[in-house]
């Protein structure tokens, strides 16, 4: 397995031609910012711009949601998607909130992304200082940084990466970077099952420790390609959908609406989770809804964006466990 | 600024024996937005409604509860009382305290507070009302009956009588269907023809009526009051209004098919009438069968065509045209004989459909009514009819029972035994299904007067023998089995449903059922409606019927046109659904939930910094609508509302139960 | 060159030696290759098959593990053998059988198939390719195909052919310039596995069969297996007997017909053991 | 006081306008007796309840919550209660994960004839809740 | 017609019962018909016995709508006490005794024309077959004595030579069904034919197959 960063000059070099015979009109990707270990996104709108553009294992922020900023807008914008991304991309079609047409996709064959927090913890503690390059040798990772090169083993790997089965995106323009077969730890459900396995009280308690935390800074919800609703009902006075103060019971309520308008809809890319400044596990209730949902209608991959979503449809047999 | 008055009634002691009304009076003040309260103690009676709009005008309320019966009980005599103080009829809201609190809860103590509670509901949601319209759209006075048979005849001379005007069309070069090919109908054992041939010429002559066979509908547009439809005129290369339909023309054509209308017992023509009596009695060329059109010579039929009417140039035309209302009437299919291995998939010439039969046994069919053999010409001595071939059969056939081979292999039977002396007859039947009036009587006099044998059980095997067939079935009632040396076997094959009735259904925008039954709104209570508003449903294309039933279900289609068609506008149930076109995202996860097809995607314009950008959102067709408020559900961003039961209404009445 | 595993089967070593004879007499010719399965053992056939579904999947099974091993396709031109054979295949491929032959420490995965002599014959090795062969045309033969039950049923596994109204055997007799009768036996029961046991009630159905072959003008009938055979040929005289009219059907395997069209003689083939005489009605047509 | 000693449990009930409703209409016109728990919603169909609707009520705190509409294959909507469904196996289940007492939510079908299947559910529920004790919402309120 | 009464009244017996039975109730055996079949009496073992078909079998009979066409295909129905659609009609009533000490089960030749025909798609053949196993796991004396001492010595020959030694098949047969003298003039010009094997072949690896028998006894034992 080689690294995303392989692809890196191919990339510069496609995107200057794109943005040069006017193609596209911005690209968006990744540049390595004021923090080298989080790479941001960075929006190229001149061929010359393209160099600042860079892909590795480092550059994990779910970029496809930007595009509802150019609805509108004339010409078409190049994207760079990984396989995550790609079934963001798909979200957003099926909800036609945006048009493949004004879309350029690059895709890229992604074998894994890097748990960037983790990482940084790492290098603060061994003051590896800035990092200039990562790259894939088989399943470790090498981080090109300051202090020379660092390996990192796979544990430090996302856990979401674990269970990916789309490493290739699944719609693209063009693809960069061999193809990797989806080689994914089956996905289960375990720490949606820890939770079932509590008592009622136990539960209760568990979620209001974390709702407790939430701050209501809607991260979750601005992250989530899946929420892209022009006007979200949590912006409204009327109806009053949730109440305005901020307790348990509100907080329970905002996760709980949120939770049930993606039902059927999350791609599970975690962004939510991994955005969450307070850490509350956003995405034990989005794959709590999933697992069932596969489960009570014989849905195989829940989490793959479909022609008409579960409760949008239904079988005179489904299961009816109601007197 | 909302002004609300409340009215408790005592229903006599109805609610007053086991709720404290003066406490539900007293907190009812303290309601908000309340400014007057009385209690009457009928306040459905003449004067209970006259305090109403008293107290309307005194106080001007602009809001009114009433707390009383169930809202199914009164709501419209409530309405209609608010209406007539010139208030909106939708301003009202009614607290259950009769049906859902005195009459179930005898303790003062439990039902009183669970009263206030009702109120202050009803208190809390009716601030939230809004005055409301009832829609008003526009009807086309027309009405559009698809296929011509026996159901679609019907159904068009009932619209057309009740003064409307009907366009029939139908397929097939004449109208007539399935029920022209039959002899004789059970059970009275009158002919066929002598019935139907009235109602086809019937319907040609009415003044209402416009025939236009030789017809299919290639699109259908609009909805309810409003459909528009695309028509396609088959090219018949005759023209209809030169040729007078001597005849000429087919009996000197060389070309030859096999007839369908005989279901190929006998030839027709390249250019043909389907049957003698057809209406209209004038040709149609088949091309694929025509000399000219296969090597572009001939023309006989041109050149001897006194009037002139062969046209080869001819193409097929579509036109379009505007309707109210479409009566679906595409009648049934046959199984085919060829599925049964055991029964010789069809080779033996003497295995024949129960339809071929009636052919042989009719007076106009290929043996001029005498019943005989395909294969030799014999007049057959012993006819084996088999029921249920293909019906109730899931292994090779359909699960159902096609209703109507019971009674007519009883005809034939019958029939065998008047027209054949001394022939003798076995049916072999799983159940006889006699349901209908002098059916049970009609089964009766097959077997004693007809001599008819039956046998209950089923035919694994016929096989040649000689020159007949030997038929090896099982007598269950005996626990044996049993042979017969047969001259004929009919077979009862299962009534199917069209074969394009998928294609149909989607073009119409109409649902049908697994085995290609258009499905009916409501089993019970709306068997002749579709889920999509203004289409109808007649005859077998909605399951196996016989005639009485499907001329009972066309008069009942007929009847719903006729009530559709003899408004000048329908006006529509106000409490509709409703979509906010600044909030709709257009995700269209709204559309697939709506049972009516009443969401349409629709294209509004809208600025976006300097610029106007197009975009589509979510409408609903309140003329289609029945106010279900599924598709509120599915709306996320709430921009799909429920007039009349919007979300902030019930969220508001949860809280308002919750406090 | 075309190569099988063979799976003769207990009846071709005995009762039905000739069949044995004549199959590998026309593989041979054909240049179809039949690796007999060492140290095969029966299949169980209906008796297992009656009383302990067990053992009607595992005795086949170790024959099929041996083919296996070999890699090769096994190929059985008894239609009873073939019948459990393929059954077996399917229940591993298809069914829960995997985990019972695992206990039984029996290494079969499916992985070879299983095919009728008839199937190899008539399909992989075709009927027009063999038509070409054909040195000694049968024309003016009218045979009835006999296909009976253990070919065709049940259907969804043994997907062979029609379960009615089989006809590759017609192909392939056509092929051979003979005239396959239609008609309308080919596959009711004959009662083989009652052959012993209740010999007087499969008289009556073999009467029936012949019968049937006879109304259809047939003069002779064509099987492809040894109980079929067996049963038609040895029980024709009783049959004969109780329906009282002569049938004198000779009931050849459809092998039989194969060789003599490729030039085979009588000898070759083994056409003597037949109960109803065999040769003489072909000598007759100067087909031998 | 406490609101242990004066609590009464309190259910929302949803009753979809032509079959459940109309069954807890049927109820009372055979004048049969019930705990006086249950406050009706009246609703066109089962359909028409938004899973928000129900969290509300716990979060505001109901001790219990009933979504009643027609059986399976009788809406009056003649597809809607299909969907109810679906959406309810998934939120009885999503509900239970949160914390609420699977013993407070029902789901039922209740046709217009079944009053007295009206009555024993009001019934049933109610002892369920009661003996669950106030909603834990309440309880932290006072 | 008299005559196949008489024959089948010889065949299973049962000449005993001549006197006190006419036409077909004597199709039923042992006299059996005699008693009233009380239905009650069969409800608590009915429930299981069905499961336990539709367990072996994979097929509900309860689906089954008795019209009889398995009963019309079936070659040996004629000779059947009960014909397959009345087996099939014993299964729905769960009236074990009958149907499992019927000679049905044991007649039927397995040639599945029953279950190629049913409109009902059920798999009646194995329904029978379910019903022989039953029977022979509950050491039921077969009506069909025949029929199951021939299955019998098939399968002991088979477990002797990992083949089948026909000609020691029959005779064992012969002797022990005590039919001695029918199909001799048969046997003797199949010996002329050569077609009788006289010497049996045993298989080297008879071990094999023997082991095969012992562990699926072991299982059987062990449910």
């Amino acid at each position: 397995m080689s690294g995303m960063n392989q692809v890196t000059d191919r990339l510069r070099e496609r995107v200057r031609e794109l943005l040069a015979d006017g193609k596209i009109h911005t690209f968006i990707g990744y540049e390595r910012a004021w923090d080298p270990y989080r790479p941001i996104p960075f929006f190229a709108t001149e061929a010359g711009e393209a160099e600042r553009l860079i892909i590795d294992e480092l550059c994990v922020p779910s970029t496809p949601k930007y595009m509802l900023d150019f609805f509108g807008r004339e010409g078409v914008v190049g994207l760079l998607v990984k396989g995550c991304d790609s079934l963001a991309v798909e979200r957003l079609l099926r909800d036609h909130r945006v048009e493949r047409e004004s879309m350029y996709i690059i895709g890229v064959a992604c074998t894994g992304l890097l748990d960037r927090d983790k990482v940084k913890a790492r290098a603060l503690e061994e003051g590896w200082g800035a990092v200039e390059e990562v790259r894939r040798e088989g399943d470790a990772f090498v981080l090109v940084t300051a202090a020379g090169e660092k390996e990192l083993g796979p544990e430090y790997l996302m856990e979401r990466c674990r269970t990916c089965e789309v490493k290739v995106p699944t719609v693209y323009d063009e693809l960069l970077g061999e193809e990797v077969a989806a080689t994914a730890e089956p996905r289960d459900f375990a720490e949606v099952a820890e939770i079932e396995a509590m008592t009622p009280a136990e539960r209760r308690a568990y979620w209001e420790r974390q709702f407790s935390r939430c701050i209501r800074c809607f991260a979750c919800r601005n992250v989530c390609p899946a929420c892209n609703c022009r006007i979200c009902v949590f912006e409204e006075r009327v109806p009053r959908w949730l109440g305005r103060k901020t307790d348990v019971g509100e907080q329970e309520m905002f996760h709980f609406t949120r939770a049930l308008h993606v039902a059927g809809r999350c791609v599970d890319c975690g962004e939510c989770d991994r955005v969450c400044p307070v850490n509350i596990p956003l995405r034990k209730l989005n794959r709590k809804l999933m697992k069932d949902i596969g489960e009570l209608f014989g849905i195989e991959k829940p989490f793959m964006p479909a022609e008409t979503e579960p409760l949008g449809q239904f079988r005179p047999d489904d299961p009816d466990e109601f007197e | 600024m909302k002004r609300i008055g409340v009215f408790v009634c005592h229903c006599g002691s109805n609610i007053a024996g086991t709720v404290d009304i003066e406490r539900v009076v007293e907190a009812a003040r303290a309601m908000p937005n309340v400014v007057y309260v009385e209690d009457n103690k009928y306040t459905c009676s003449e004067p209970g409604q006259e305090a109403i709009k008293q107290a309307i005008k005194e106080h001007n309320l602009n809001r009114v509860v009433v707390a009383a019966c169930s809202p199914r009980m009164h709501e419209t005599t409530f309405r209609r009382a608010v209406a007539g103080a010139g208030l909106n009829p939708y301003l009202l809201e009614i607290a259950n305290i009769r049906e859902h609190c005195s009459w179930v809860h005898p303790d003062k103590e439990g039902g009183t507070p669970k009263a206030i509670d009702l109120v202050r509901r009803a208190v809390i949601k009716v601030a939230g009302n809004v005055p409301l319209d009832r829609g008003r759209i526009p009807v086309t006075k027309r009405a559009l009956v698809i296929g011509g048979g026996i159901a679609g005849i019907q159904a068009a001379l009932d619209i057309a009588d009740a003064g409307h005007e009907v366009v029939l069309l139908e397929r097939e070069p004449s109208i007539g269907g399935r029920m022209a090919q039959l002899d004789k109908t059970f059970p009275t054992l009158d002919c066929s023809a002598c019935i139907l041939t009235p109602k086809m010429v019937e319907a040609a002559n009415h003044p209402n009526i416009t025939l236009m066979t030789y017809c299919e509908v290639e699109k259908v547009d609009g909805f309810i009051g409003n459909f528009s439809v695309t028509l396609r005129k088959k090219a018949r290369y005759v023209d209809m209004d030169t040729c007078t339909g001597c005849g000429i023309c087919w009996g000197k054509c060389p070309g030859k098919a096999s007839s369908e209308f005989e279901v190929g017992l006998a030839k027709r023509t390249a250019i043909y009438v389907p049957f003698p009596q057809a209406v209209p009695n004038k040709p149609v060329i088949d091309r694929e069968n025509c000399f000219f059109f296969k090597t572009g010579r001939c023309k006989i039929c041109q050149r001897f065509c006194p009037t002139g009417a062969i046209d080869f140039e001819q193409e097929d035309e579509l036109v379009t045209e505007e309707f109210g209302a479409i009566v679906v009437a595409t009648g049934f299919d046959i199984m085919d004989k060829d599925v049964y291995g055991e029964y010789g998939y069809g080779q033996y010439p003497d295995v024949i459909t129960s339809l071929e039969f009636e052919r042989l046994v009719n007076a106009s069919g290929p043996t001029e009514g005498k019943v005989k053999r395909p294969s030799d010409g014999k007049i057959p001595q012993r006819v084996v009819f088999i029921q249920c071939v293909g019906s109730r059969d899931e292994n090779k056939g359909v699960p159902y029972c096609s209703r109507i081979c019971c009674m007519y292999t009883a005809k034939h039977a019958i029939l065998v035994h008047e027209k054949i002396p001394g022939a003798q007859t076995y049916i072999f039947y799983i159940d006889v299904r006699a349901g209908g009036k002098n059916y049970e009587e009609f089964y009766k006099r097959a077997q004693s007067e007809h001599e008819a044998q039956y046998i209950r059980g089923r035919v694994a095997k016929i096989y040649p023998k000689g020159d007949s067939l030997v038929v090896v079935g099982e007598d269950t009632l005996l626990g044996e089995k049993v042979e017969i040396e047969a001259d004929l076997v009919v077979l009862a094959t299962a009534v199917l449903a069209r074969q394009d009735a998928g294609e149909v259904a989607r073009t119409l925008g109409i649902s049908y059922d697994g085995y290609g039954f258009f499905t009916e709104a409501h089993a019970k209570l709306a068997p002749v409606e579709t889920n999509t508003a203004g289409i109808f449903l007649a005859g077998m294309c909605q399951g196996p019927k016989d005639i009485p039933d499907t001329v009972a279900q066309a008069s009942g289609a007929a009847a719903k046109v006729a009530a559709l068609l003899s408004k000048e506008v329908l006006e529509t149930e106000p409490l509709v659904a409703q979509c906010d076109e600044v909030k709709c995202s257009g995700c269209f996860w709204c559309k697939p939930i709506c049972p009516y097809k009443a969401i349409e995607e629709k294209e509004i314009e809208e600025r976006v910094g300097r610029r106007t950008v197009k975009r589509k959102v979510a409408s609903v067709n309140t003329g289609v609508c029945k106010g279900c408020g599924a598709c509120t559900v599915a709306c996320r961003t709430g921009a799909m509302n429920l007039l009349g039961y919007t979300n902030d209404q019930l969220l508001s009445e949860v809280e308002a139960l919750c406090l | 060159m075309m190569r099988y595993a063979y799976f003769p089967g207990c009846s071709l070593h005995s009762t039905a030696a000739d069949y044995d004879r004549s199959a590998r007499a026309v593989c041979g010719r054909l240049g179809i290759e039949l690796a007999e399965i060492p140290d095969w053992n029966c299949c169980g056939a209906s008796s297992a098959h009656m009383t302990d579904e067990r053992l009607a999947l595992a005795l086949p099974a170790r024959n099929l593990a041996a083919a296996e091993k070999e890699g090769l396709d096994v190929v059985a031109p008894c239609a009873a053998c073939f019948n459990r054979l393929k059954i077996t295949w399917h229940e591993v491929r298809h069914g829960e059988a995997a985990k019972l032959l695992a206990d039984l420490g029996i290494e079969y995965t499916g992985r070879s198939g299983v095919k009728s002599l008839l199937e190899v014959i008539a399909r992989d090795y075709g009927a027009e390719k063999l038509a070409g062969q054909v040195v000694r045309s049968l024309e003016g033969l009218k045979v009835a195909c006999y296909y009976g039950c253990l070919l065709v049923r049940p259907q969804e596994i043994m997907d062979f052919d029609d379960v009615e109204n089989p006809t590759v055997m017609d192909g392939l007799m056509e092929a051979l310039g003979a005239e396959p009768v239609p008609w309308s036996h080919k596959t009711e029961c004959c009662g083989a596995s009652l052959a012993l046991s209740r010999s007087d009630l499969v008289a009556s159905l073999v009467g029936r069969i012949l019968a049937a072959a006879k109304e259809a003008g047939a003069d002779a009938l064509v099987t492809a297996c040894p109980l079929c055979q067996a049963n038609l040929d040895m029980r024709q005289r009783e049959a004969a007997r109780a329906a009282g009219e002569d049938f004198n059907l000779p009931v050849y395997y459809f092998t039989d017909l194969v060789g003599l069209a490729l030039g085979l003689g009588p000898a070759e083939l083994d056409l003597g053991k037949k109960m109803v005489d065999a040769v003489g009605p072909l000598r007759a047509r100067e087909l031998a | 006081m406490s609101v242990k000693e004066s609590w009464e449990p309190k259910i929302i009930g949803f009753c979809c306008n032509w079959c459940s409703y109309a069954g807890a209409d049927l109820a009372g016109t055979s004048r049969m007796n019930y705990p006086a728990s249950i406050r009706v919603i009246r609703v066109p169909c089962s359909g028409r309840v938004n899973p928000q609707f129900i969290a509300r009520a716990f979060q505001l705190g109901a001790d219990g919550v009933l979504v009643a509409g027609c059986h399976p294959g009788d809406c009056h909507y003649s597809t809607g209660n299909y969907f109810t469904r679906r959406r309810m196996l998934l939120l009885t289940r999503f509900l239970e994960y949160l914390g609420v007492d699977p013993d407070r939510f029902e789901v039922r079908w209740i046709s217009g004839s079944e009053g007295q299947k009206f009555a024993d559910t009001v019934r049933e529920f109610t002892e369920r809740v009661r003996a669950l004790g106030p909603s834990p919402k309440k309880r932290d309120a006072s | 017609m008299l005559d196949l009464l008489k024959n089948i009244l010889v065949r299973y017996r049962l000449i005993f019962l001549a006197p006190y039975v006419k036409g077909v109730t004597l199709r039923r055996g042992e006299g059996e018909a005699m008693a009233v079949l009380n239905l009650s009496e069969l409800e608590t073992s009915r429930r299981p016995f069905i499961s336990s078909l539709l367990e072996e079998s994979g097929t509900d009979v309860t689906e089954c709508y008795q019209c009889g066409k398995c009963s019309a295909g079936c070659p040996l129905s004629h000779a059947m006490d009960y014909q397959p659609h009345q087996v099939m009609r014993l299964c729905q009533l769960g009236a074990r005794e009958k149907v499992l000490n019927s000679s049905s089960i044991w007649l039927c030749a397995a040639c599945m024309t029953c279950s190629a025909r049913c409109p009902r798609d059920l798999d009646i053949a194995s329904v029978m077959e379910a019903l022989r196993r039953t029977a022979l796991r509950e050491g039921r004396r077969p009506k069909e004595a025949r029929v199951s001492l021939f299955h019998e010595l098939f399968l002991s020959s088979l477990r002797n030579y990992g083949r089948i030694f026909e000609v020691g098949l029959m005779g064992g047969y012969k002797l022990r069904s005590g039919d001695l003298f029918s199909d001799l003039e048969l046997g003797r010009q199949m010996f002329m034919k050569g077609r009788l094997k006289l010497f049996p072949h045993r298989i080297r690896e008879v071990g094999e197959v023997r082991q095969i028998f012992e562990r699926i006894r072991d299982m059987e034992g062990n449910g």
